[in-house]
């Protein structure tokens, strides 16, 4: 304990110390280096691409906490493949473990580094994981784009349906086109290839 | 003396761990050779619940920092109304854990005076840590069915 | 005139600032002197165990970490290094030397907040508003990393999850380099401050002779006067390939040592020592990181059987010995994960038996130094 | 101009949502962020709310995460020591649905069955942005006179109780009160 007179005046260094307290909500929230937090690998909530989606099921078999159930979404038969259900996720079990995006096959579900959700109803806790994620590029995750109930997903899922099934016979004609043209083109070559064998 | 001399039975998991199994009477006397030969770190006293068998496996885990050797002592006692004697002599914390193997599994340690309550308060069922206690069976028939606060 | 009331009964927790947690202590009490200890526990008991029985062998990594909320990754560690033993695996050197910096920074960030309480409990409080302060920095690179705060859920069996960001060695040499230039404040404010050495010095003191025979492990041991680690004796991760020391009482480096042996003194002394170590560690990991994979070829999870046998497994946590004694019968479940938690015996039998004799004053800075975290007591 | 009583009372609640102050009791592992909220980096103290060791002198609650049920007995007893107005905030997906412990001997699921709350926080755990969100919008509640747990709690009291005695009795049938110094 070396002690010298001007010890106690060391402490007046902190006067001039810059604070750093994170003024959350009015500041963000960054690390040593500038990084603004929470980064893209934060497991937060979750988000379905349901184009992707094959409700193969593997999420809800994964979870230890039973925290994904699924919903019948009739509306999705025949438009995307595999089967028209789609993972419901219980944010009173949820642990964010992210072992459901590890064992997803397509790599349609995915943790976002989203977090705040506070609410004074317990039943709003149970959610459909947010298929507005093309729609909306930068997901937000806030009430307005969390789907609660299968009514809500209906309403919300119409236009967003038609646009999948849109997309769907877009993609057919434009298959079809090249497959028509390939065609063409094969006979072509084979017309020449005769006309100089000839 | 090293576990492997003391006792030629002994069987070697891998480097450094040592597996003995015995039999009831025989534990007291293997525990404190070990103490007085440099195993003098007792580690835990663990209790695995082999349901099929109808046994519970106590294991005595000892350690001696001199030979870096780790000793797992295994015995078998039955599942219902088996008892053990209590070695909280030896080593002052294995009271600690027959407490807990006490409570959780019901295995009784003779000799221990603080055998009872110690995590659960209140507990009217069969010790939780049997394997025949069914857990999501239990909160699906108590703590789910306990009616919502209805509100007029 | 003689005092009406000589001998009472005081209860200590759940719900009181100088408790350890949600742990309570039941102490009788003569006059200031404490007579006679008890613990209880049990407040947060989840049935981790029974739990880990019914789940397969993936299902339990994000359980585990739960043990021990102040340094979950030790759990996980221990947890994965059991099923590897049992698996036969041998996991790639680069997640060996990830580990090692994961569980460094671990072992910093709970040895500050660790620090930072034993000084609040002597009412110094600015001491713990700084190391929880400077730990939120730690905990900024650790959530860049694994992707969460506090439950990292990073240490897998085979390895780690995936690779580290670019960036973590700019901005972890950027927090050490921070914490490091902190470290003499804390001495200042703690370690040299008389009105601490008063309070700490000679207090809650663990005899050397009896240290191993209770089962005192880690920095607690240490602070004894024994040079034992687990990171030596059984090494694990990458700790046999980095040049570290152990600090141990009396060779207390720049501390002056003012008492014999496991006081609150020494304990804080050697955990202060040991943060400065562990940043050493991490500099060293950081810089001998080898380029390569980080995670072995898992079998498929739902399917994934682990060979029959028993394993035990020992890390060296902040607060002593983290051993995982897993049981498997050739399954898809563990047929038992049983949890040694360090504070098991330095919560009860050391906490009962030193307390007796001490004032009332000095039980709560005695039970905050032995470190003792109580859901690892009860799971 | 002469106030009524109900102008009385927004005036009150506009006074008591700038100095909320906290019961100090860790319940669950959910308490780990807490430290962080309370001290300089996230500085709670900013919204005037401050942690409090003794239940007489506070008004927030904290249920931090899952509660065993030996926890429920001592924090019904702290909660019925608050004085009103009290406000409940369950804390982490624990307190909603029974979260990771949900098949769990020793955990209640669902904190609302035992006492009133106000404000949930999804999250395990929870960021302390979301933590300080909650309290913003409990303060934003408490102004509207939207959290009303507290005279909920005495409405139906007869509920709660059983309930809890139902936890407590680890069965479904209702025991006697419990014991004095179980309470302790």
């Amino acid at each position: 304990m070396g002690g010298s007179v001007t010890k106690p005046f060391h402490a007046l260094v902190h006067l001039v110390r810059k604070p750093h307290t994170v003024k959350i909500p009015y500041e963000k929230h960054t690390d040593m280096l500038g990084t603004e937090l929470p980064t893209e690998r934060y497991r937060g909530y979750h988000v379905n691409d349901i184009e992707a989606c094959i409700g193969c099921g593997f999420c809800g078999r994964i979870c230890m906490n039973a925290a994904i159930t699924y919903v019948e979404i009739p509306e999705l038969k025949g438009v995307t493949k595999g089967l028209p259900k789609r993972p419901v996720v219980d944010y009173g079990r949820c642990c964010f473990c992210g072992l459901c995006t590890d064992v997803c096959p397509t790599k349609s579900l995915k943790l976002v580094p989203k977090y705040n959700y506070v609410d004074e109803d317990k039943n709003t806790f149970k959610v459909i994981a947010s298929p507005l994620l093309k729609k909306n590029d930068g997901v937000k995750i806030s009430r307005d784009y969390l789907v609660f109930s299968i009514d809500d997903l209906h309403e919300k899922l119409g236009d967003y349906i038609d646009e999948i099934i849109r997309k769907k016979e877009e993609e057919k004609k434009k298959k079809a086109a090249e497959k028509a043209k390939a065609k063409k083109e094969n006979a072509k070559e084979e017309d020449k290839s005769k006309q100089e064998k000839s | 003396m090293m576990a492997k001399e003391l006792f030629p039975e002994a069987q070697e998991l891998r480097k450094g761990r040592i597996r003995i199994e015995t039999t009831k009477d025989k534990v007291t006397e293997i525990v404190k050779k070990l103490k007085e030969n440099g195993y003098e770190h007792f580690v835990m006293l663990s209790c695995v619940d082999w349901i099929k068998d109808g046994k519970f496996e106590l294991v005595y885990h000892m350690w001696s920092y001199e030979y870096r050797e780790h000793v797992m002592i295994s015995i078998k006692v039955d599942r219902d109304g088996d008892s053990m004697v209590t070695l909280r002599d030896l080593f002052p914390q294995i009271e600690t854990y027959e407490r807990e193997i006490h409570e959780m599994f019901g295995v009784n340690f003779v000799g221990n005076p603080r055998l009872g309550e110690f995590i659960l308060e209140g507990w009217p069922h069969m010790p939780p840590m049997r394997k025949d206690f069914d857990t999501e069976k239990f909160v699906n028939e108590i703590y789910y069915k306990i009616p919502e606060v209805k509100e007029e | 005139m003689k005092p009406i009331v000589k001998e009472y009964e005081l209860f200590i927790g759940p719900n009181h600032p100088g408790a350890t947690g949600n742990m309570s202590y039941h102490i009788w009490v003569e006059g200031d002197k404490v007579k006679k200890a008890e613990t209880r526990v049990g407040y947060l008991h989840r049935g981790f165990e029974k739990l880990m029985e019914k789940r397969i062998w993936m299902q339990n990594v994000p359980l585990v970490c739960r043990i021990c909320v102040p340094e979950p990754d030790v759990n996980e560690a221990a947890y994965s290094m059991a099923v590897e033993d049992l698996m036969g695996w041998e996991i790639p050197e680069r997640a060996k030397y990830i580990r090692t910096i994961i569980l460094e920074m671990a072992r910093l960030s709970a040895h500050l907040l660790t620090v930072g309480g034993i000084a609040a409990s002597l009412g110094i409080y600015t001491a713990a508003q700084w190391g929880v302060g400077d730990r939120d920095y730690l905990l900024d690179v650790f959530e860049q990393i694994t992707g969460a705060r506090v439950y990292h859920i990073y240490i897998w069996p085979g390895g780690v999850r995936w690779d580290v960001p670019k960036n973590t060695k700019e901005l972890l040499t950027k927090v050490l380099d921070y914490l490091e230039k902190r470290m003499p404040l804390y001495e200042d404010l703690i370690i040299k401050n008389k009105v601490f050495i008063r309070r700490a010095a000679d207090v809650g003191v663990i005899p050397k002779d009896k240290a191993i025979k209770w089962g005192v492990t880690g920095p607690n041991l240490r602070s004894a006067g024994y040079q034992l680690d687990f990171r030596k004796l059984e090494p694990y991760a990458a700790y046999d390939k980095i040049d570290f020391e152990v600090p141990y009482y009396p060779k207390l480096g720049e501390y002056e040592v003012l008492s014999e042996g496991s006081d609150i003194y020494t304990r804080t002394a050697i955990r202060m020592l040991e943060m400065q170590q562990s940043i050493n560690i991490i500099r060293q990991a950081l810089k001998d990181m080898p380029e390569g994979d980080v995670l072995l070829k898992h079998p498929q999870w739902f399917a994934w059987k682990v060979p029959a046998g028993y394993s035990y497994v020992r890390v060296e946590s902040s607060k002593g010995e983290f051993g995982y004694f897993v049981v498997s019968d050739g399954g898809k479940k563990p047929v038992r994960v049983h949890v040694r938690g360090p504070s098991y015996t330095h919560g009860i039998n050391v906490m009962e038996t030193i307390a007796k004799g001490l004032n009332v004053a000095d039980f709560a800075p005695t039970a905050i130094s032995l470190d003792v975290c109580p859901p690892d007591i009860e799971r | 101009m002469t106030l009524n009583h109900d102008d009385w009372g927004k005036v009150a609640r506009m006074m008591s949502k700038r100095s909320l102050w906290m019961v100090h009791f860790c319940t669950g592992c959910g308490a780990m962020e807490m430290p962080p909220v309370m001290t300089s980096r996230y500085d709670m103290e900013r919204f005037g709310m401050h942690a409090m060791a003794t239940p007489r002198q506070a008004d927030v609650f904290l249920v931090t995460g899952y509660l065993a049920v030996k926890t429920l007995k001592r924090v019904v007893q702290v909660y019925e020591q608050m004085r009103d107005p009290k406000y409940v905030i369950g804390f982490g997906s624990c307190t909603i649905n029974g979260g990771m412990y949900w098949d769990s001997y020793n955990t209640i699921k669902d904190l609302s069955k035992y006492i009133p709350v106000d404000v949930y926080i999804a999250g395990c755990m929870p960021r302390p942005e979301a933590i300080i969100d909650s309290f913003l919008k409990l303060m934003d509640m408490i102004d509207k006179g939207e959290a009303i747990g507290w005279k909920k709690y005495h409405k139906y009291y007869d509920q709660y109780k059983r309930n809890q005695r139902m936890a407590y009795s680890y069965r479904l049938d209702e025991v006697e009160d419990i014991k004095e110094d179980d309470a302790k």
